[in-house]
């Protein structure tokens, strides 16, 4: 299996290579992949609903705990079923969508690649694992909404998805880390048959808050619901695919998947009703300001998403029955929505339901579907949106915390619904014929067979909820989830409850609002100053002002003024051994006096050359004056003892001097550039360096601790080395690398000269070689 | 007699030598340069696999038992360092064959290329401490030639920030070997570690560590000593760029590692917390000292900065995981930066400029190009699977099991910002279609030097970034082998005694038997000489 | 002698930082010179200075007459000075061209590859 | 900046850059034994040409050293350095292994060291006249 969804990326990446081959119908052929891999999951699903979950082990990182395990269990079984027959449709769908689109290879390459991500997302038993392909369905995400990349917009809504999630990502990779940190395992499994409880971890609300952070950008829950209909830049296939069925729902997914470890405690509950019941109201809410048919569906999604975090936060046995009813009724009616969304745009040419109308004639396979899927939607009996929805509301009403709260919302929730529903159904098919910017008429049958399926699906599973094993999928789905056994029996008739009342009521009023819709949204219109503080505004505040602080940290920092580099640079030395020598430590001073005068008067000439070097206003002064001090240095080292290295430094003293000499003859006097403060700062600091330096000296000088190397050297130098200047048996035998590396240095700063004078010069001075002439240089 | 152990450094100095003998023959010096290149690369695969399956390696050099003599010695970490150093160099020699105009070739390029990758393999195989000051200055004086070759002005007042402020690390660095003389009376590395660990001053031991830690901070451009590096990295011709933004900083966070698990480890209690906060706002200043600019290179450059953070963050926590992450982190990072800087210098080739708003469409025109950049750059910014990821996970499990949970958040925040950055190139040269306003480039302008290029041989700028970027995806996929390895490290740096032993430990009875005879002689001739005067 | 000299070395640093802060590239220049040399003495002082006791061995014999200096350190500053004569050359070319591009010993005149 | 110096330079240059020349190589020579060495004596070697420098200018300099390239010498001397580091590999020792023969006729102690300080000696003759040289032909350039 683990071949199987590795081989999906080798897919991926040869989609190109297929597209060549078999041109438009390259989908057809790629969709074959996610049919197979569907196909595999149901001959599974037998041995997962008697047996319980289904490890397929494999190691990537075993260091590291990061295995490449699979688990197949009620849960990812449903989801993986979802992902590849949506998959497929979609795929089929995208073939019709973008025909002879030329980017449409890479199109496939990125979807492909996707799918794979999230099927690996919900089979993933390693931790880390699961994050990886997170990452990816991100990324993966963030190439398709950009698809139309020439476009300002999609580009923008790209990036802003992928922040979001990525932010989530990181939160979310926290999370995980404390999970295993915590657990001390690093696969789901595991963690799920360990003794001890993760509640009472210390780390259990970091750890959680981390994780819901995740789950909740991917999920596009309040407050970070805003990329998702800007997400719907993107192809139509996509939203369907992307934004309606699969990855929004993987961090519902990842909510569904701790819950059983995690969920169950006040914080847990009280956190995802509020925020999902939160969404579910702003989503429903949202939905009906738009005339973008697109936008519509995106809210809608929500909506839904906000529907099943609540579900899961409540967490009750019913909650669950609920929450897997209504995932699977809305991924089903949602995609073929978005799909036929797709169609109305493909052969219209525009989004904007108010622009279209009458369309029924024209189009009546779609029209068809469209009323089938939205009357799921809406939950309207017998279609399977309609069970998820009493199921739903009755879990609401059996909840313990917060439940005024979501009924209430759920009840406004289901009302706006209906109207959304109505509109997307009705609006675009009904009424009075628009002209549109294309002539529309009906879709070709690859486009038709995807929404088809999905229809006949929500059908179907309504008025028989337990065919094709429905019953036994969804029960296993909620046994994952709720982590204890569950029976699922759905059925379409629960007979007359609050539930089935508040639907009813909620019919009508949605019906109402439909009616009365355009009213209503001139009316909302007057509240735009006010959605313009919504999240994201913060969202684009936020990344304005960290250009602008970047900006003006960049101005203070990198500010061009090496003098302030320099000072920086010090300053944090002198803090650090200042604080070292002097706060934490003390030096060690022995003040033991013994020197001669001569060695006096050289000493004393050495400091007045430097000093005058310092203070000295004219350029051939400070050279002389450092010409004074480097002679007078060359005189120590042969007073004490140094005898090469003071000849040494009398000849380098020399070129130094010819050097300075030859270089500051073409430079300007010295003028007078730093204010008085200036110097007065410097000052301090230089003084504050040079007390240090003389403390650090004489403490190293007065360690005696241990005997030096050298010794050896001095004792073996003859008898060795055969030779009697130790120095330069140091040079040449001992340390003969140190020597050679010096050459080096020497040779390199030669050529590093010659180039820096020469090569703008080339041409003017004879080299010998004629070629160049011209001076390319100058500019 | 192990020559793997020397080879890498001597190789290089080596072609350097000969290439400066045949400074009159360009293709002469191309050849050297290659061949030069793909031998150390030999060389240092053979160094990796002596060193994986036999340990330590070492070699005295002049066969002068340690301490006496300069020790160069390979452990893990030194051998996947070398072994990196020999990949980013054949890389930069081929690219450079593409990019060299004829005036740098004449003035010494591949001869200043190859001391540079000779000073960087000496810095990491070296284990006294003075011969790692000079390894430095060969780096320091090959990399200030090649940073002025070509002589603009923006090079020139690049170059002055960093000669100047690399002179003062050094300047530092040498007053720190010099009060380390006067303290241990030693300068062999595994030698300090055993005398200071015996050190009764523990005030000078604390010194020395901290000049180390702001030498070695400067060098490896870590907040607030960076400033040299966003001033000049963006200023010479590319390749010189991708090679500095590659190898040369690391060099830093390489000495710091070694000094700090070897030597000062006694003073880590004080110093880690420093250092903490050192890498976060290594981390932070330089992710958004990025995001405020619109130059390719520029980009780039604030991110060396922000990913040296991450590395030091391996070393601050200070325990085995988190050096193995740390590790990870640098050799990612040098795979993934060098070839962000060369993919740069193709897009310059393509477009004629680094300003990301004069660029556009390379996604259509270029797709490999793309799906090069687009791996290096998720991979700097720490997607799954990439290499990245893997770095900065490894670092993020051992911040949070080390409870340092503010450092590790705002290192997860970073990587955010890193994709802010990256996506900020992406958008605008790959996605955006090419402005308008943007003429087609002149070959003048394409290389940013002498504007007498050979043909435009983009396969040879194409070679190398297709061979990183795949680098950087193997390595994320196939991590297990590569953790091993960092894993291995973390136990090494960790454990010190190892590496004292094998510099120390065979030779330190060989000194025993050196010296016994000598102790014999010396002494008469000593009381001799105190009788005498 | 040590503390006399730890005192000028002191002071070689003190002067040499001062003028690395200054405006003028020349001054700049001038400070690291001033810098190497103050770090060069430093190596010789610490590890102790010894009159009149250089590290030779007299013709004919295997080891020196009595207590010689530290050749070690008389080494490793040989070495640096060298090294730092290189550099500095180097050095004092390259603010010889960065004059004559920019046309001002001014240091503040130079930012424009920061911002 | 200088063309040419006074007669006495002149004088004094001539005859002095063969002396010089000379005590550089002895230095060179001794070094393993007496202070001295490949550096002082290379140094020595370059202030001698440096004065010559001075006194005659570049092209005449360039003629005293027919046609050798400063970068020549450091060519050599890098490569000697080099070689000097290799024979010790043959006899199975670490790399910089000092060896030592003795030519039989002269009496002459030639060894690896020898080698690697005559190297040292070249390449600081090389590097440090590439130095001089390369700034005066500039100067010389721009009056």
């Amino acid at each position: 299996m683990q071949l199987a969804v590795l081989m999906g990326f080798v897919l991926a990446a040869s989609s190109p290579l297929l597209n060549r081959w078999f041109g438009h119908r390259a989908s057809f052929v790629l969709a074959l992949f996610p049919a197979l891999i569907a196909a595999w999951l149901v001959s599974q699903a037998p041995s997962v609903f008697s047996d319980g979950p289904l490890l397929l082990e494999w190691q990537w990182v075993p260091s590291l705990g990061i295995s490449l395990t699979f688990m197949l269990d009620g849960l990812s079984l449903l989801f993986g079923l979802l992902i590849t027959v949506i998959g497929a449709c979609v795929l089929i769908y995208a073939g019709g969508y973008l025909k002879g689109h030329v980017d449409i290879a890479r199109f496939h390459l990125a979807l492909v690649a996707f799918m794979v991500s999230m099927l690996g997302l919900v089979l993933a038993d390693g931790l880390i694992t699961l994050f990886v392909f997170w990452e990816l369905t991100s990324i993966t995400s963030y190439l398709l909404i950009g698809f139309n990349h020439s476009n300002i917009e999609a580009r923008k809504s790209a990036r802003q998805g992928l922040f979001v999630t990525v932010a989530g990502g990181l939160a979310l990779m926290a999370g995980l880390v404390l999970l295993g940190v915590a657990s001390g395992n690093w696969s789901l499994y595991e963690i799920g048959q360990m003794e001890s409880d993760l509640r009472e971890h210390a780390l259990y609300t970091p750890m959680l808050i981390c994780l819901l952070l995740g789950a909740f950008t991917k999920s596009a829950q309040f407050p970070f619901h805003f990329w998702l209909p800007n997400a719907m830049a993107a192809p139509t296939p996509v939203s369907a695919y992307l934004h309606s069925a699969t990855m929004v729902k993987a961090g519902i997914y990842l909510l569904a998947r701790l819950q059983p470890e995690l969920g169950d405690t006040a914080l847990w509950v009280g956190i995802l009703s509020v925020v999902g019941a939160t969404t579910m109201l702003t989503g429903a809410f949202l939905a009906i300001h738009h005339t973008n048919i697109k936008k519509l569906l995106a809210y809608s999604t929500i909506m839904a998403l906000g529907t099943l975090t609540m579900l899961v936060g409540i967490g009750t046995d019913y909650a669950m029955t609920a929450f897997v009813t209504f995932l699977l009724a809305h991924s089903m009616y949602k995609g073929a929505l978005f799909m036929v969304a797709g169609i109305l745009d493909h052969e219209t040419g525009t989004k904007d339901v108010t622009a279209m109308g009458g369309l029924r004639g024209l189009m009546p396979v779609t029209a068809t579907i469209a009323f089938v899927a939205a009357l799921s939607l809406a939950g309207v009996p017998p279609l399977f949106g309609f069970i998820g929805k009493e199921l739903m509301l009755e879990a609401v009403l059996a909840a313990e915390g917060f439940r005024a709260l979501m009924l209430l919302f759920a009840f406004v929730s289901a009302i706006l619904t209906i109207a959304v529903a109505a509109i997307i159904a009705l609006r675009p098919f009904y009424g009075r014929r628009h002209e549109t910017p294309k002539t529309p008429h009906e879709a070709p049958f690859s486009m038709l067979l995807g929404p088809g399926l999905l229809a006949v699906g929500s059908l179907s599973l309504g008025l028989l909820p337990a065919l094709l094993g429905g019953n036994a999928l969804l029960t296993s789905a909620a046994t994952a989830v709720s982590g204890q056994p569950l029976e699922v029996s759905l059925s379409l008739w629960h007979g007359i409850n609050v539930a089935l009342i508040m639907s009813l009521v909620s019919l009508g009023l949605g019906f109402l609002l439909f009616k009365h819709w355009d009213r209503v949204r001139s009316h909302l219109a007057t509240l735009a100053p006010v959605m313009r503080y919504g999240p994201e505004a913060g969202y684009e505040g936020l990344m304005n002002y960290i250009v602008r602080f970047s900006e003006w940290q960049t101005r203070l920092l990198q500010n061009g003024y090496m003098r302030n580099y320099i000072l920086v640079m010090l300053l944090v030395l002198i803090a650090l051994i200042g604080n070292s020598i002097l706060l934490r430590h003390s030096p060690q001073l022995a003040l033991t006096l013994d020197v001669q005068f001569h060695e006096v008067v050289v000493v004393g000439t050495m400091v007045m050359g430097a000093i005058f070097a310092t203070i000295s206003r004219s350029r051939l002064g400070a050279v002389v004056s450092v010409g004074i001090m480097g002679f007078s240095i060359a005189l120590i080292f042969i007073l004490f003892s140094a005898p090469d290295l003071g000849i040494t430094q009398l000849l380098v003293e020399t070129l130094t001097v010819i050097l300075l000499v030859l270089v500051l003859f073409r430079l300007p006097r010295f003028s007078n550039l730093s204010t008085n403060l200036e110097r007065i700062r410097d000052g301090a600091v230089a003084t504050t360096m040079g007390v240090l330096i003389f403390l650090l000296i004489m403490t190293a000088w007065s360690i005696d601790q241990f005997e030096p190397i050298s010794v050896y050297m001095i004792e073996n130098s003859a008898p060795l080395a055969y030779g009697r200047n130790i120095v330069n048996v140091i040079l040449v035998d001992y340390r003969a690398l140190d020597t050679l590396g010096e050459m080096f240095v020497l040779a390199l700063a030669a050529i590093g000269v010659i180039a820096m004078l020469k090569l703008r010069h080339d041409g003017t001075v004879n080299e010998g070689d004629k070629n160049n002439t011209k001076e390319p240089y100058d500019g | 007699m192990r020559p793997e152990v020397a080879l890498p450094v001597l190789l290089p100095l080596l072609s350097g030598a000969l290439s400066l003998l045949f400074w009159r023959s360009r293709p002469m010096q191309r050849f050297i340069a290659v061949a030069g290149n793909i031998a150390l690369l030999l060389v240092s695969l053979w160094l990796f696999v002596a060193v994986w399956s036999d340990g330590y390696i070492t070699m005295q050099m002049g066969n002068w038992p340690a301490p006496f003599g300069i020790t160069l010695i390979a452990d893990m970490l030194s051998a996947v360092m070398i072994l990196m150093t020999g990949i980013i160099g054949l890389a930069m020699g081929i690219y450079s064959l593409a990019t060299t105009g004829r005036g740098h070739e004449k003035f010494g390029y591949y001869p200043l290329m190859h001391l540079l990758l000779a000073g960087v393999a000496g810095a990491f195989l070296t284990g006294d401490i003075f011969n790692l000051y000079v390894w430095f200055e060969v780096m320091l004086v090959a990399s200030f030639a090649l940073l002025i070759l070509g002589g603009e002005r923006a090079q020139m007042e690049g170059a002055i920030k960093y000669v100047t402020l690399n002179l003062l690390a050094s300047v530092i660095f040498l007053t720190a070997v010099g009060l380390l003389y006067g303290t241990v009376g030693t300068l062999n590395m595994a030698d300090i570690a055993l005398r200071l660990d015996e050190a009764e001053h523990s005030g000078m031991v604390e010194v020395l560590a901290v000049m180390f830690m702001v030498s070695f901070g400067i060098k490896a451009a870590a907040f607030p000593l960076f400033f040299w590096l966003p001033a000049s990295y963006h200023t010479p011709p590319v390749a010189v760029s991708a090679l500095f933004a590659g190898l040369l900083t690391k060099v830093g966070v390489y000495s710091l590692f070694r000094v700090f698990t070897l030597m000062f480890d006694q003073t880590m209690g004080y110093l880690q917390d420093i250092m903490l906060w050192g890498a976060v706002f290594t981390m932070v200043t330089g992710v958004l000292g990025a995001a405020a600019q619109y130059e390719f290179r520029r980009i780039l450059s604030f991110h060396i900065v922000s990913q040296i953070g991450y590395m030091i963050l391996g070393l601050a926590l200070y325990t085995p995981l988190a050096i193995a992450g740390g590790v990870f982190a640098i050799v990612h990072n040098i795979v993934v930066k060098t070839n962000l800087f060369l993919i740069s210098g193709i897009t310059h080739r393509l477009q004629g400029t680094y300003q990301l708003k004069k660029m556009g469409g390379l996604y259509r025109e270029r797709p490999w190009l793309a799906v090069a950049f687009f791996i290096s750059a998720f991979s700097l910014a720490g997607i799954p699977p990439l290499s990245g990821f893997f770095a900065k996970f490894v670092l993020v499990r051992a911040g949070l099991e080390a409870e340092a949970y503010v450092a590790t958040g705002i290192a997860l925040a970073v990587g955010l910002m890193t994709l802010y950055s990256m996506v900020k190139i992406w958008n605008e040269v790959f996605w955006k279609d090419l402005p308008e306003n943007n003429h087609v480039p002149s070959p003048q302008a394409s290389a940013g030097d002498d504007g007498r290029l050979i043909k435009p041989s983009l396969w040879m700028m194409y070679l190398p970034v297709v061979v990183l970027a795949a680098m950087s995806l193997l390595i994320g996929v196939f991590a297990e082998p590569i953790m091993q390895v960092m894993i291995l490290i973390g136990d090494q740096l960790m454990n010190p005694s190892g590496y004292i032993e094998a510099v120390m430990g065979t030779s330190a009875s060989a000194e025993a038997a050196l010296l016994e005879p000598f102790e014999g002689q010396a002494e008469p001739i000593s009381e001799d000489a105190e009788g005498n005067p | 002698m040590e503390p006399l000299m730890a005192l000028a070395i002191g002071l070689l640093y003190a002067t040499a930082i001062f003028m690395m802060l200054r405006r003028s590239i020349v001054k700049l220049v001038i400070g690291l010179l001033l810098l190497s040399n103050g770090a060069n003495l430093l190596i010789f002082t610490t590890a102790g200075m010894t009159r009149g006791a250089p590290p030779l061995i007299p013709e004919g014999m295997l080891q020196p007459l009595g207590d010689v200096a530290d050749p070690l350190p008389q080494a490793v500053v040989l070495t640096a000075i060298v090294i730092a004569f290189g550099v500095l050359a180097f050095a004092v070319v390259l603010i010889r061209r960065a004059y004559e591009i920019v046309k001002a010993d001014d240091l503040d005149k130079m930012k424009d590859t920061d911002t | 900046m200088v063309k040419s110096g006074t007669i006495i330079l002149n004088t004094a240059a001539r005859f002095l850059m063969p002396l010089q020349l000379m005590f550089s190589v002895f230095l060179l020579l001794r070094g393993h034994d007496e202070p001295g060495g490949g550096f002082i004596a290379g140094l020595v070697a370059a202030g001698a040409f440096t004065l010559y420098l001075f006194a005659f200018g570049v092209s005449a300099t360039k003629e005293v050293l027919r046609m050798v390239d400063p970068r020549d010498l450091i060519g050599v001397g890098l490569l000697l350095g080099m070689i000097s580091v290799v024979p010790a590999w043959f006899m199975g020792q670490p790399f910089l292994t000092a060896q030592w023969w003795t030519i039989p006729v002269i009496d002459f102690k030639a060894s690896t060291p020898l080698i690697f300080d005559v190297g040292v000696y070249l390449a600081v003759l090389g590097s440090v006249m590439g130095m001089v040289m390369a700034l005066m032909e500039v100067d010389k350039d721009e009056p």
